[in-house]
Formats: C-alpha cells, structure tokens, sequence
C-alpha cells in the first residue's frame, strides 16, 4: 500500500538517518509514553516507529486509532505526525469503518486490549471482520483490564489466580479463531517479547488488503506478569513456539536466496510484496482455514503458545470494494460531485406533483 | 327527486336531497394490514389532490407484519386544513375484526361502505350504510386467487369513485403513477374499479351528503412523505456516508437514501460510487461509523428513532467533546422504551439536547413541513461542519411516514459551508495552529483533517481532557476553559440554527408556542378560536438551543401556551428556562397518545385554561 | 531560645519564636502514583485522627497506573472543617517532575520537606526548606532494594513526625491497622520512621509554626470512604445479585462488595453463597442482568459511572417503563465523555433524571455523608421494590473514594420493604389481579414474580404499550392512562425519597441550595459569611423528585443560590422548574474544574452575587 | 430438571387430555400469534407447547424471555401460565442471566431472531455461552429482520438477493459454530419444517444442565421464503440433512429396543434423561468439539444444511456453580439470610474507627 522501499541503502545525498520519505526515525515518535515501564505495549510502539521509519510511510497515509485502555493510549506515544483518534471503549471498529469509508486514501492503523476487543467490543470486532475494512488491527492481549486495575478480561485463562481479581473460573476467547470464524484474511499472533517477529508481522499486515488482525500477547508488568500467566514474559519467554520463521519482502527484485525445496511458502500480497514463511518444526500452510481453526484448538487443549501467520486469504473483496466506491476518498470530492445540480431537484419535484 | 336531474351520468342514484358537504370531510379506511390496502388507500387520497382538493392522509398502522387492524384516514379540506380529525364521517369498514367499533365510532350522519358478506351486531340506523358485493365482483374479474385480496380493495375505490364523485380519468393515472407504468398491474385494478362503478351505478342509491368536486388549490403543489424529503435534501447536501440501523419509523428514510442516490449521484467518472450506505450491526455502530466519517472531513449521518437515540447516548458525548460532525435524524416514535413503534410522538426533545453524561448540550433542528424536512436535510451539514458537532434532526412518524402535500423544494441558495477547515497551504501559511484554539472567538476553532500532508497537521483526538493544542490534560483551568469554550461555541449556535416562525397579531394576549408537526392542528385552532373571539399569535420553534426572538415573543404575549406531542411537556420546561423572570406565565399542554394532535383538541385546551 | 526549654524529648530543635498554628493548616504530599505513597500518607491522616485532630484527605490521581503526579492533600481542622482548601501549608516535595510549580505555588511562610538529592531551580526565601537524606536513611537500613521507593516513603512520615509532634505509637498502630498485623510489614516501615526520626531529632531546626496537638474531637468517630460504606449499605440491604464492569472511580465499590460479603454474609446453610457478583462485559450487560434479577424479585445492583450511565440508557429506560426495580449506583466523574476519569464532579444529575428516550423521569438519590452512602445503600433497595422501578444514587468520586471522618453508621431501623408483591395465597384471596391496576391510586400497581404457582400469576412484561392487565395494547387510551399513572408514581415518589436537609436561619434572605459532596464547603462558608456579617439559610437535597420543602424553602428566603459542581447549573434548572414563580430569584453557581469545592469560592461567588 | 415422566400412559383416574401434573394442552397455550399466516416461529411456538404439555413442566418452572423482533414477540403466544420478558434489542442474554442468579429454581426458555443474536445481541450472545448460563436458547432463524421488514441479518448468505434488501455481500454468521467456539455444551440445528426433531431436540435441551443453543431455521414467509434462500421452506424441505434420528427418552425404566452395534449413541444427561441419537448416513460423534466445527467449516463450503444435535459437553460448570449459590433461590432468601445482624455492623463500625 503506501510503504515505499527502504531496504536498499541511503540513496546519493541524503542522510544515513532519512528514509526515502526523508524523514528521520524521529519523526515517526510520539509523546513520552505514560505507560508502566516495561509495559508490552510500549515494545509494540517501538516495533510500530520502525516499521513505519523502515516502510517510509509517509505520516498522512496512516491513521491511528483506538478504543479506551492502556493499550488503546499508546498511539499517543507513536507516530506523533500522523492524525489519530482516541475514540470510546470497546467502538474503536465501527469508527474505523467510517473513516475508511470517508477517506480511502490513508491506512488505519490500529490499537486495542483485550479488554476493549474481547469484552465490550467483542460485537464491534466481529462484524467490523465481517464487513473487512482495510486496517491494521492490533490487539495488545494481556488478558487483564490494565488501566482499572487488574480485572480479568475475556482472553484470560480459566483456572487462572490473580492477587486482586482472584480465579477465573470463564473459559478465553481465542481472538484468532474467533477472526478467522469470521472470515478475517490476515490473522496473526505473536508475542510483545518477539521484536523481530512484530515487525515483520506488522509490515506484512501493512500491506495487506482487507482487515489485518494482530493478536500480540503484551505483558502487564503491573497486574498480570506472574510465571504462571499465559500473558506474562516469563511465560511467552519460555514457551512461544513460532510456527514459521516470517520475513517481509518488499520488492520482487530483493535478492533472492535459494531455499530448499518445501522449507519455504511465498506469499505474495497484492500489491507486489512477498511474505516468506520459513519452516521450523511444523509443516503448516497458513493458507487453509480449516487448519487454522484445527490449529488453534488443539493449541488451545494442549495449552501450546503457537506464533506467527496463522491464517491469510486473499479472496475477500473489501468494504471499499463492495461499496463500489470511487477511487478518489469521498472527503476529496467536490461539491459538483456531491451535491446534485438544480435541474435534478427539478425532475424530482415533477416526478412528486 | 329535483337535484337528482342535474345528476351527471357518472353518478349514482340519489335518494333524498340533503344539503350537500363538497370537499370538506374525513374518511377512514379499516382494513388489516399486509393486506395490500395502501396503493388503494393512496390513490383514493392521490386522486383528491389531482382534482384540485387539499388532501392529508394518515395511516394508522399495527406494530407488526400483516393480519392487524389499519385505518388510513384521508381528510379533504377546502380551506387547506390538513390537521387530523377526531371524527371521520365516511367509514370503509373492510376489516371485520373492528367492523363493529368502527361503526360505533362513526358520527350521526356518517357513511359506512363495506362488504356485503359481513353482517354488523349492532347495526345503527342513523348513518348511510352501504353494502358492496365485494366478493362477487373479484369472482367475476376473473383475477388470479392469489391477487384476489389485493384487488379486493379497489371495490371500495370503485365504490367512492360514484359515490364521492371522484374523477376515474384521474384513478387511472394515480394508478400509472402508483405502478410506474406497468401496464399489467394498471390494467388488473381498473378493471374491479370498473366493474365496481357500473354495479355501483345501476345498484347505490346515494343518500349521504358527501361530495368530492374539483377545485384548484393544489396547483404546483408536490405530495411526499417528511422521511423521503430528508433523505433527498441529505442527498443535497452531499452526503457521502450514511450509516443506520434498521426501525420503524426511520427505516424509510434510509430507504430513500438507497432509491435516490444512484438516480441523483450517479456514478463517478471511474464509475465509482460517491457515497456509501452501510448497514451497521446496531445503533452503537452506526453512529459510531457517522463520528469516524465526520472525523474524517466526510457528511456522514444516520437515522433511528427512540431506542436507537438511548444507543447512541455515549457517541453523542463523545462527538460534542471531542467536537466531530455529524447528523443524526430522529423519527420519533411513542416511548419510553420500545413503547408503541408505530405511533408518533415529539418525546425525544429533552433526551436529544442532553444527550450524554457529563455536561453536554447539543444542536436540534425540528422540522415542521416537508420543505424543512428537505431543508434541514442539507443544513444539518452545513451546521454540523460550521459548528462541529453532531446536529440531530428531530422528525417523527407523522411528518415521516405520512403522505403531505407541499410546495416544490428550494434549490439550497448558498454553496455548502464546509467550516473551518485548514488545508496544507493554510497550514504554511499560518506556521503553527491549535486544533482548540479559540481563534477566532466564537468559539468554534480550526480542524485538520487526516490526509492532510502538512507536517504541522497531525493532531489527536480524544474524549478525555484536552489543552487547546489537543495534548492531553488534567489540569483544572484547561478543562474549565475548554467547557466555557464549548460553551460559547453553543452560543454561536442560537445564532446559525433556522429562527422560529412567527405569526404575530398584535390584537393577542395569547402566545402559542410550538414545534415540528403541530403545525397544522395548531394553524386550524387558531382560525377555530378567532372565530369564537380568541386571538392568538404564534411562534414555531425550528430549533435548539432556543435565541432571541423567543424572548421577544414572549415579551410580547401576557399568557403562553407550549404545546407539544409528549406526556412531561419536555419542550415547555426549556421555554421556561428560557425566560425564568416569565416562567410562571409560561403553560404546557402536553399530550401523546400516539395520534397526531386535532386541532379541536388545542382549541378545547386553550378554552379552559383561558377559562372562556 | 526560651521557648525551646520547654520543649520535650521527641521534639526537634527549633530555630525561632513564632506562633504557633496548631491542628489547623493543610499539607499536600506531591509523589509519583504507583510509588505506594498512598501508605504513608494515609498513615499521617490517621494518626492525626487518632490523635483526635478532625482531619480531611483528598488524593489527587492521574488516569494512569504508575509514573505520573499525584497529589495528597490533608487537612487538619480544629473546628472540623473538612472542605478542600486552596492552599496548603507544608508539601512534601518528592516528585521531581512537579517539584517546582509545587514550591512556587506554596503560600509565604509555608513549609516544604523534600528529599535532599533534589534542586529547586528556583528557590524561595519565604518559606521554611528542610531537606531530607532519604537515600541515605533507606540505604542505612538495609531493606531490600525492590523496597526502596516503597518505604522510601516513611521518610518524610518520620520527619512530619518530628516537626509536627506525631505521636509515634499512634503511628505503629496505624501501621499495624494498615497492614492488618502484618509483622513484618509494618517493622520495615516503622525501621524507617525511628530512623528518620532519630536523623531529624538530632539534625532538623525547626523554624515553621505548624503542630499537631492531641484533641478530643473525634471521639467515637470512625475512617471510611463513600465507596465502602456504599457497599456495606447495600450488604444490610440484602443485595443478592451485583453486576458490574469495572470503570473508575466506580470499581472499588464493588471490590468492597466483594471484599465485605464473604465477613458480612457468610454461607447459608447448604455452604452456598447468598449472592452473586458477576464481572459483565459492558454496562449494557450489567443493567441488564440488574433488570432481569429484580424482575425475578431480587435486590440487584450495579455501580458505574458517567460512560456507564450512558450506555446504560436504553435499560433505563425499560426499567422505568415495565416497572422493574434496580439499583444503579453512578460514582460521578469529570464529563463529557471520557472526560478526567479520576476527578469529582456533580455532572449526571439531568442524564441520570431524564435518563431513557420518550417521557422518563427517575428517582435519583444524593448522598452528601458517609453516613448516607451507607443508608441509601440500603434504602435504595426499598425504594426500587416499593416503587418499582431502576433507583440511581448519584455519588462522586470525592465521596466514593476519599476517605472521611463520620459518625458510626445507624443499623436500618425497620425491616426491608419488599414493596407490592402478590403470594399464591393472596392470589387466591383476591381471585383476580392486574399487573397494571392500580388498586391502591398511589400509581404503584401489584406484581407477582416468577416461580409463583399460582395459575393467575403469570403476565407478560414487556417495553411495549400494555394495558393494565399486561396485554399488549396499542390503544391511544391505555398508553395515556398508563403514562398518566406513571406521572401519579413519580408522584408518590417525592412522599418517599429521603427529604432535603434543612437549616433555617430567621435573619436570612438569602438561601442556599445544594446537594451530595458540596456539604463541606457550603458549611464552612456559612460561617465565613456569617463572620462577614452576611446571614445564609441552606437546604441540602437528597433526591428527585423534588418535594414541598424545597417550595417552602424557597417561599422564605427572597435569593436563592444553587451550588454544584458541574458547567451546566443542571440542579438550577430542575429547581427553577420546581417553582417556575420563584425561577428568576434562583441564580446558579455552577463550577467544574474536577477539584471538590472550597469553601472560599463559595463564599466569593455568593459575596460577588450579592455585591457586597 | 423440571420434567417428570409423561411417556407411560395415562394414570388412573386422570383425564386422558390430562398430563402429569394435572394440566391440559391447552393450559401451555398463549395468546393468538399476530404474526404472518404460515410464519416458521408459529410451528416452533406449537412445538414448545407440545413439549411443555408432553413433559409436564409445571408452567411456574419456566420463564419466557426474548428480544425483540417477530421471533422474540412469540413467547406471548406460547405457554401463558408462564412468567414472559419481551426485553430489549439483543440484550436478552444479560437479563436471563440475571433472572437465573436470582431464582435458580425455574428454567429460562428464550427465544430471540438471527438479528436480535447475530447482529445487535452478538456480542452478549457470546458473553452468555461462556458463563454458560442455564436456559434453552432458541434462535428463530430466518436470514432477515422480519419485524423491520426485510433487510438482511448476519446470518443470511452471501450473494443472495432480496426484492427489497438487494445483495447482500457479507459473509454469514455461523451461530453453532460460534456457540461452540465459546465452548457452548448443548449446540443443535434444527428446521421449523423438520417437527419431530424440533420437539426431541426441546426437550432434551429442557433437560441438559448449562446453556442450550437451538438455532432453528425459520422461514419469514413474507420476506425470505424464495426457493433460492437456505432460508426457506422449499429449500429446507429439498435440502435438510439430519446427522442422526435423535429421540428424548425420559427415563431409564423405558423399554430398550436393541439396536445393532454402532448405529446408536446415547448421550445421558446429567439428571437422568438419555438422548439416543440413531446414525443416518453419516458417522458422527457430537461430543468432539474439533470434529462439530469441522463439521459445520465443511457444511458450509458445501453448503450443505445439516441437522441434529451438534455439539454436547456436559463438563463445564454452569454461572450457579462457578458462583457457588446456595440452592434456595436468592429471591426465597429470608430477611435473616440477607441482611446482618446489628452486631455484625457494630463490628465493622469498630474496625473503621
Ligand atoms: C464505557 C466504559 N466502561 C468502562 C470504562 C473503564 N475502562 C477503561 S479501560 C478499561 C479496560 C481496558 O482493558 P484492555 O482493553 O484490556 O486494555 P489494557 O488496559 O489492559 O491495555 C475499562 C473497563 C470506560 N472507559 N468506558
Ligand atoms: C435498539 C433497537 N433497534 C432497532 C429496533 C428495530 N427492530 C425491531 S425487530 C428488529 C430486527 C429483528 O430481526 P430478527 O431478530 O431476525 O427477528 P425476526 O423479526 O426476523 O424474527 C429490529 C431491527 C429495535 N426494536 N430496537
Ligand atoms: S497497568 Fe499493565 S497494561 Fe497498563 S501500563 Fe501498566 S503494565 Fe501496561
Ligand atoms: S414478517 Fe416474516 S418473520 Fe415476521 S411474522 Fe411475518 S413471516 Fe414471520
Ligand atoms: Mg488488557
Ligand atoms: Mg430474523
């Protein structure tokens, strides 16, 4: 979409620090983060300044976005040169929808928790997929309400004790499975300590389409980061398992290194860009739905923290699409455009008498 | 048998000469719903019109799909009137189901016309009764039985047509109008409606008064309903994205939307769309996508009624805070809660102005005819952008649904206000801005819009406590600052928002105030009391929050009366506020039982507060 | 050096004579949140307390959960003044961020007390510096380093200690109170304070007049927050089903719902619990399982605050309308919108009252005491199944979570009132029954509850329009007669609703109106006004409807001020509207800044109105 | 639960029109439907009084609540001698559960629409299947908004066209298979064409323990009853598969009929009653939650309308449990039960002092 090559060193007079939108990595922060330090969702807004300094995305093409919590606060702390909206708990999607409809020309980028996806929001989140609005849409899961103190959200583990919220006794929601139930086409997981793999995963989602959902486990240093938690940094440390190892590829032209035969899936998105899937331990091909939601169920018994592209599909046609709205954003349109002239109003009236 | 000489040949026998009522009656079709009635209840009404006769008609109609009683009422006036009446004099009495109540209801000297198969328990012998053989004569058209109900209902079309007199050149044309054309359907209808005029000819004796004759009072005039004429002044104004949820009584507004839009904005030169129409999953949604479109730089709206108004109640905070255009239509039905979906009411005033927690306090237009309903249609964007901020436009199921006849629509005069918006050149231009900066003073301050490639343009918007330079705080003089800002910024608004109408007389103590669909029903009570000696002046209230011309008007008048469809006199408690030193001069009188008012009803109101 | 001889052991060395200003000035302890000064500095509160000086704390938080400025303010009253006071005597300086505008904003002569590795940019020569080795003290004492920020802390405890005259037992004992006898807990910290105090005994002159003496005023008195005490209320009010979603300042409403139950309510016979609490996924939800357990007859409640009200609009609006009762519970934070989520205001009264679309009108409760957090903990459980309908008790964040000096809490006197609820016996008795009847002409109709087994019991309930036997009714007479009973309910609400509190002053003209967590600050500006020769009568509401002593009041006083805290002067408006005779003689102050009043501002905003 | 035995005869001295706990049928009747003539939720209203009058429910034992739609307007017109709760919009979910804290002793039997579930009510749809609220929850299917006449709902199919709703272009809403990915344990399709398995399938989901999903295919005939919609008659009629012959048998005393081996499954509800799933065409195990979303990704890639009893897992504890309640409804609590003594005030005022 609106990234740019960046890959291929600093072109002839330009500073080693511009991008080829010359500007600095500087430009893509925000103000100082207000978060708890070492908060997940803090790693994830370092990982979402490089990825758009490394994309040089110009700041205009992007929107950020976001429901309410400490990790819907966070675009505040990124991107401080790109338009942003703070909306209300849980309706981050439907706003979203609407300006996307209104101006095709940017990508929203957003933020939400688990809370404000998985409780509240859960309804908006799930026809918002439906509906596959052109988005980033991550999800800082830390299975907790950070900014009230420590609640269990919807996505924590049944059995799970907290010193303040007690046991959990209701089962999660994979917000996955639930994307990929409603025929989401880039569905993603990872983890606030995989830097590597957030990035990639988030240049890839960039590029894609429709709705791209990244469910990233972004530890609660404050409420939820005991070992025994699914959603701390002991726990993800100690067990994520990547089902691939993913590398973004912007241009057909990158040098290409041979792999062998079978340990590597090319996918390439749309607009040129190519997602390589390295394989690790297990053969998976993210590209079939019933095996993804197979995937996620059996990690779900086996209690395994499965990482990486779960699931892409490329078929769905976009909300834009099928609005058949015009390629210029409708905010650029003029008033000839959107306000008929006199003798139409005169038809009408004749049609009425 | 003198009159019955000058009989013309299209009518009936007539038995006994009576003083004849022309163009100056009511009456009410009972049927039961989904039963197809509407196309002939319409034509009856459309048929009126096309003869020159002011017409209005309203349709009661059940909360649910089909098999419940309906009554239309189709009211003719010489004089204009066009408010509802507590009486209808002619009853077609077409649904057994009420067959009895509604002959009970009808006044001495009424009309009843119904199928000769159903028999009455209590039949009366002061009123006309006639008896069509409504089966015998679908038997004999041949009709396919599937359609039979259907056309059914043209048998007391064919009847009124003798009866009444209307004009059968012009049912035929109602019928084209109605079908589109479609030669087939056009044909199948006047085919009973002929076969029921000649029976009718040969076998009604006329003994009723009533008489339907041409007049010229409708020249030029146009007949549409409040929901269709929003839709297509929305379309003038530039709507690009709306966004709704299904209910009754909006959901035609929409509808219309979707009919209008492609015939009015085809597409683009990419063959592209300009607009796009989404059907939300709720009411939360649906406003939600309005924010992010008017967010956006978009004209955004959406339409609901009641429940969908309590929905809405968070985003309607968040978009008079955080400051987003937006429009949001209210057709007002009967509540509280789901309370009866399919009768009218003007009981959303006080819930649309404080919409929201905290201290908010919005824009609300009330239309009052079909041409504010296609006027506000566009303004409301005009003033949403102007003063950013969502606008609600309060409609309701008697300007929305019901058919009206008007005058033609006024082309908006001006180009669009699109506000105060900074561009990439403004931006070098001024080198630095704030998105709440009250530069200006009026309270209104300067916005850009994502997209916008200024480096200077970004800004964050958010619900929460914010400077002038939109960076978050919690600072006691920047919150306080920002709500007295918000606060001139809804003083600015008494001056942009439509005026009260005002008919001022200067011989009247007696001021009456009102709003939105009243307007008839108030129009014929105040003929109704100059002729009993009470004069009275008038002002319509268009909008929220109340101006100037209210005091005045108010200044002018010893007594006042706030009239308005709702049980708490919702209206009345903001006049008062309005003008506290008056307060205690200043009465309702509310009522809401789901009908649109009479205006006999505001005259006896008025009578006995005044004690005459 | 005289008066130092006098002085006892445990007293530092003081540096000059001065007089002294004893158990009558504020300190505000300015820290980072998430650093744990809320230990300590609730600790010096409750020492103070326990030395029987009344004392007040407001704690001042960001909406964050660590790293942002807090502020802690407490004031000691020797004449019980407990309002917020613009100035503050003694800071504790240990923020760095705000350490700065913290010194400058110091009135001359005041005391600051900051830990010595910090520089004042700006120094001041009019107010007396001690600074303090907390490193130092927290390294020498070996605590473990995960400790240090936390009881880094008793640093400046220890040091008020000394300067103030402390009483270091009472210390300990708050420690022990704190911690729940923790040894070890309360050893760590009281290592820091002797050690502090031992440093500042041999190193600290003490050049500032400020003391704290043992007094007797708070006997008998005990420490509670409006959120507790709320709970404890609704737990003598038999709540058997609490849902909630978390939201601040609401949420330790129901953590003192979950922590009191268990001790208060322990197991039935079966082992099982005697309620449920359940965590919903919105506030839509939450209200929604309210209505359904107090339509099955049960005592449910749910606590939320302005975003939560809003979304529980649509619910509201049910609940007044099928007559369910509910308690809702509305900790009132700083809006619009998302607003200052942890600052005070008084800003849902007219969301709260009008809350729904249509004709709504609810009851609304106001407490302004702990004590009456307590009682209409309870007593909202009566109303709502006396009066069958959802009852909203509006709090705020300066009630609900700062803590406050009250009296002992009174057991409920009578037994619980179930309100009207037909048994299978009575059913039998009467044979006959209607939902909606109204039997007793007090508006309040008989409802039987699901699981009767009587064959006559069930109805059905429902939003939509019904009859007085709960049958779906769309007639215009049954809606209007139903809302007109409604109207009679509200009525017979004011009868019931807790009344104003009066105190009448003979010598006043002026009276003033307030309600809930203004109490303080009207109190003391009482006598502030008094003392300047002007003589004020007060009336603080605890409800709506509002009621006749409001109008009596009103008649005996010729100006009338209505204080609150919020931008808009909402309670102004429904009292004008209570006496539409009286509405130009009653003037709004309104104020909203997200800090609870001082009783300067209003005494300045009365003497500026009265232009004195 | 609420059920007693009806299936042996008349006992003596009983009217023969009389069931076990002294009532006629027409004692489980409501008020005259007002909805269309030949409308699919007027055969499931005949079926829920059939089953109620066969399984002798005493009336007191359940309460009707619904939504709001023509689908959630029908408890009016079954079981009159039952409590009803016509509540909101799709919130119907947050105040059954509610009403089933405050009286544990009566069944919840609701009924709500594919808009009133899949569209307003989804996200308290979800939240409900995981606390596994006890109550039968019966989703009158229909593929549109019958009550607002005629536009589509999330569960109608894409590319399918209506007179008056055009295309509609978004991917439906599976309701089992959400149900199930919220580990729903008592998940069923049905067709209001197919009687005899909406009867069997009530009445086992009368008895089963924790929340029971019915998602009943039910024809609108007035908007959504053309032969190309999955949703009407004709194509229910030419197209329903049933995964089995299901049957509800009371008790264990009934006469066993021996089957051969493998043609039967029978599944014992926790209080006694058995369902007995007899094998049709397919081999199909409901107990297997990867198999039953298998089962409906593929049903759905073929577009094939499978019925029967999907999914059954007895395991998960209900909200009663996970709450611990004592067994007396809360609403029978006497005043001693809920509210302290006096002394136990005092003894708090003394910890605040
Ligand atoms: C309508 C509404 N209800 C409740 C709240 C209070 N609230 C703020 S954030 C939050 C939960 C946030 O949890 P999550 O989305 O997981 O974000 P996190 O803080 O864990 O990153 C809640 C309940 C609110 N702001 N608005
Ligand atoms: C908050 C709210 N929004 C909209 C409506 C209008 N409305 C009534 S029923 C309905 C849809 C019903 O569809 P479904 O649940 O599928 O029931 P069906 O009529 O098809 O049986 C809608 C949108 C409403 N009553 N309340
Ligand atoms: S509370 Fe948890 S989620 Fe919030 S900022 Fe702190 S660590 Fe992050
Ligand atoms: S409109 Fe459809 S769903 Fe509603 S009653 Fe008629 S057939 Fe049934
Ligand atoms: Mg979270
Ligand atoms: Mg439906």
């Amino acid at each position: 979409m609106v990234a740019t090559t960046a890959t291929k060193g600093v072109p002839e007079g330009r500073s080693e620090k511009l991008n080829l939108v010359g500007l600095e990595k500087s430009d893509y922060r925000g103000a100082p983060s207000t978060l708890c330090q070492g908060c997940g969702h803090d790693s994830i807004s370092s990982q979402i300044i490089n990825v758009a300094f490394e994309l040089s995305i110009p700041p205009h093409k992007i929107v950020k976005m976001s429901g309410i919590g400490c990790s819907s606060k966070s675009p505040a702390y990124f991107l401080n040169r790109s338009h942003g909206f703070n909306t209300l708990h849980g309706r981050m999607p439907s706003v979203v929808t609407g300006a996307a409809l209104a101006n095709r020309s940017f990508r929203p980028l957003a933020v939400s928790g688990d809370g404000d996806t998985g409780s509240i929001g859960f309804g908006q989140y799930k026809h918002l997929l439906r509906r596959n609005v052109p988005m980033v849409y991550i999800i800082e899961n830390n299975g907790v309400y950070g900014l009230t103190k420590g609640q269990f959200s919807a996505t924590a583990d049944v059995g799970q004790h907290l010193k303040y919220a007690g046991l959990n006794e209701l089962p999660p929601i994979d917000l996955c499975l639930e994307a990929i139930a409603c025929d989401c086409g880039f569905v993603a997981r990872s983890f606030a300590g995989d830097a590597k793999q957030v990035r990639e995963l988030l240049k890839a989602a960039l590029n894609y389409e429709g709705t791209a959902v990244l469910d990233i486990i972004s530890p609660c240093v404050t409420f939820n980061n005991h070992e025994d938690s699914t959603k701390s940094y002991p726990y993800g440390k100690a067990n994520e398992e990547k089902l691939h190892d993913i590398t973004f590829i912007q241009s057909f032209e990158e040098v290409k290194v041979d792999y062998e035969p079978g340990t590597m899936i090319d996918v390439q998105l749309h607009d040129g860009p190519t997602i390589q899937l390295k394989k690790l331990e297990r053969e998976y091909d993210p590209t079939n739905k019933k095996a993804a939601i197979q995937l996620l169920l059996e990690a779900q018994e086996k209690r395994e923290f499965l990482t990486g592209l779960l699931y892409i599909n490329q078929t769905r046609p976009t909300l834009q699409k099928v609005q058949k709205l015009t390629e210029t954003p409708l905010v650029h349109l003029n008033e000839q455009s959107i306000r008929p002239a006199r003798e139409a109003l005169d038809k009408v009236m004749a049609e009425f008498a | 048998m003198g009159m019955l000489d000058v009989l013309e040949e299209t009518a009936p026998k007539q038995a006994k000469g009576q003083d004849e009522v022309i163009n100056d009656f009511t009456m009410v079709i009972a049927t039961v719903n989904g039963s197809g009635s509407q196309t002939a209840n319409s034509l009856l009404a459309r048929t009126a019109f096309k003869m020159g006769v002011p017409v209005s008609s309203k349709n009661l109609f059940p909360s649910n799909i089909s098999g419940l009683p309906t009554w239309y009422t189709i009211r003719l006036s010489k004089h204009g009137y066009t408010a509802r009446r507590d009486d209808s004099e002619i009853l077609v009495a077409f649904n057994p189901a009420t067959a009895e109540e509604d002959l009970a209801s009808l006044p001495a000297g009424g009309v009843c016309i119904y199928p000769a198969d159903m028999k009455f328990q209590v039949p009366r012998d002061d009123v006309t009764l006639y008896a069509l053989p409504v089966k015998d004569i679908v038997k004999r058209s041949e009709v396919d039985p599937k359609l039979r109900d259907l056309v059914g209902n043209m048998v007391y079309v064919g009847a009124l047509a003798v009866l009444l007199g209307l004009d059968i050149a012009e049912l035929e044309a109602g019928l084209n109008h109605h079908f589109k054309g479609k030669a087939r359907a056009v044909e199948l209808n006047m085919n009973i409606i002929h076969m029921t005029v000649e029976w009718a000819r040969e076998n009604l004796v006329k003994s009723d008064p009533y008489r339907i004759e041409r007049m010229d009072s409708t020249k030029g005039l146009i007949m549409v309903d409040g929901n269709t004429a929003g839709a297509i002044g929305a379309i003038f104004g530039g709507v690009t994205v709306g966004a709704w949820y299904p209910i009754t009584p909006s959901t035609s507004l929409f509808d219309a939307l979707a009919e209008y839009l492609p015939k009015l904005r085809p597409s683009e030169a990419d063959g592209g769309t300009s607009y796009a129409i989404v059907q939300a999953e709720d009411e939360l949604a649906a406003i939600g996508m309005v924010m992010g479109a008017g967010w956006a730089g978009a004209r955004a709206m959406t339409s609901t009624s009641g429940p969908g108004i309590s929905l809405m109640t968070e985003f309607a905070g968040l978009g008079y805070f955080a400051e987003i255009p937006g429009v949001i239509w209210d057709i007002q039905r009967v509540g509280p809660s789901t309370g009866l979906p399919t009768r009218t009411s003007q009981g959303d005033i006080l819930a649309a102005y404080y919409l929201g927690h905290g201290d908010t306090k919005h824009v609300v237009l009330f239309p009052g005819t079909m041409k504010e309903c296609f006027e506000f249609g566009w303004r409301a964007f005009d003033l949403a952008e102007r003063l950013q901020t969502p606008i609600f436009v309060l409609s309701d199921l008697d300007l929305g649904m019901n058919t009206w006849m008007s005058e033609p629509f006024d082309y908006p005069e001006k180009p669009m206000d699109r506000g105060k918006v900074l561009t990439e050149e403004d931006l070098n231009r001024l080198g630095s801005w704030g998105r709440y900066e009250d530069v200006d003073g009026d309270g209104i301050t300067y916005r850009t819009l994502p997209g916008n490639k200024h480096p200077l343009s970004a800004y964050f918007t958010r619900g929460t406590g914010h400077n002038p330079r939109a960076v978050y705080s919690e600072r006691p003089d920047d919150w306080e600052q920002n709500l007295a800002r918000l606060e001139k910024k809804h003083n600015t608004a008494r001056g942009l928002v439509p005026k009260p109408v005002v008919e001022r007389n200067e011989a009247a103590e007696i001021g009456i105030i009102s709003l939105g669909s009243t307007d008839p029903a108030i129009q014929e009570a105040r003929d109704l009391l100059k002729a009993g000696g009470v004069e009275t002046s008038y002002l319509r209230l268009r909008a929220l929050p109340l101006e100037d011309s209210l005091k005045d008007f108010i200044g002018q008048h010893k007594r006042l009366y706030v009239i308005e469809v709702n049980s708490q006199g919702q209206m009345h408690t903001l006049v008062q506020l309005h003008m506290p030193e008056r307060a205690a001069d200043i009465k309702s009188i509310a009522h809401l039982d789901g009908l649109p008012l009479t205006a006999s009803f505001v005259e006896c109101e008025i009578l006995e507060r005044e004690k005459i």
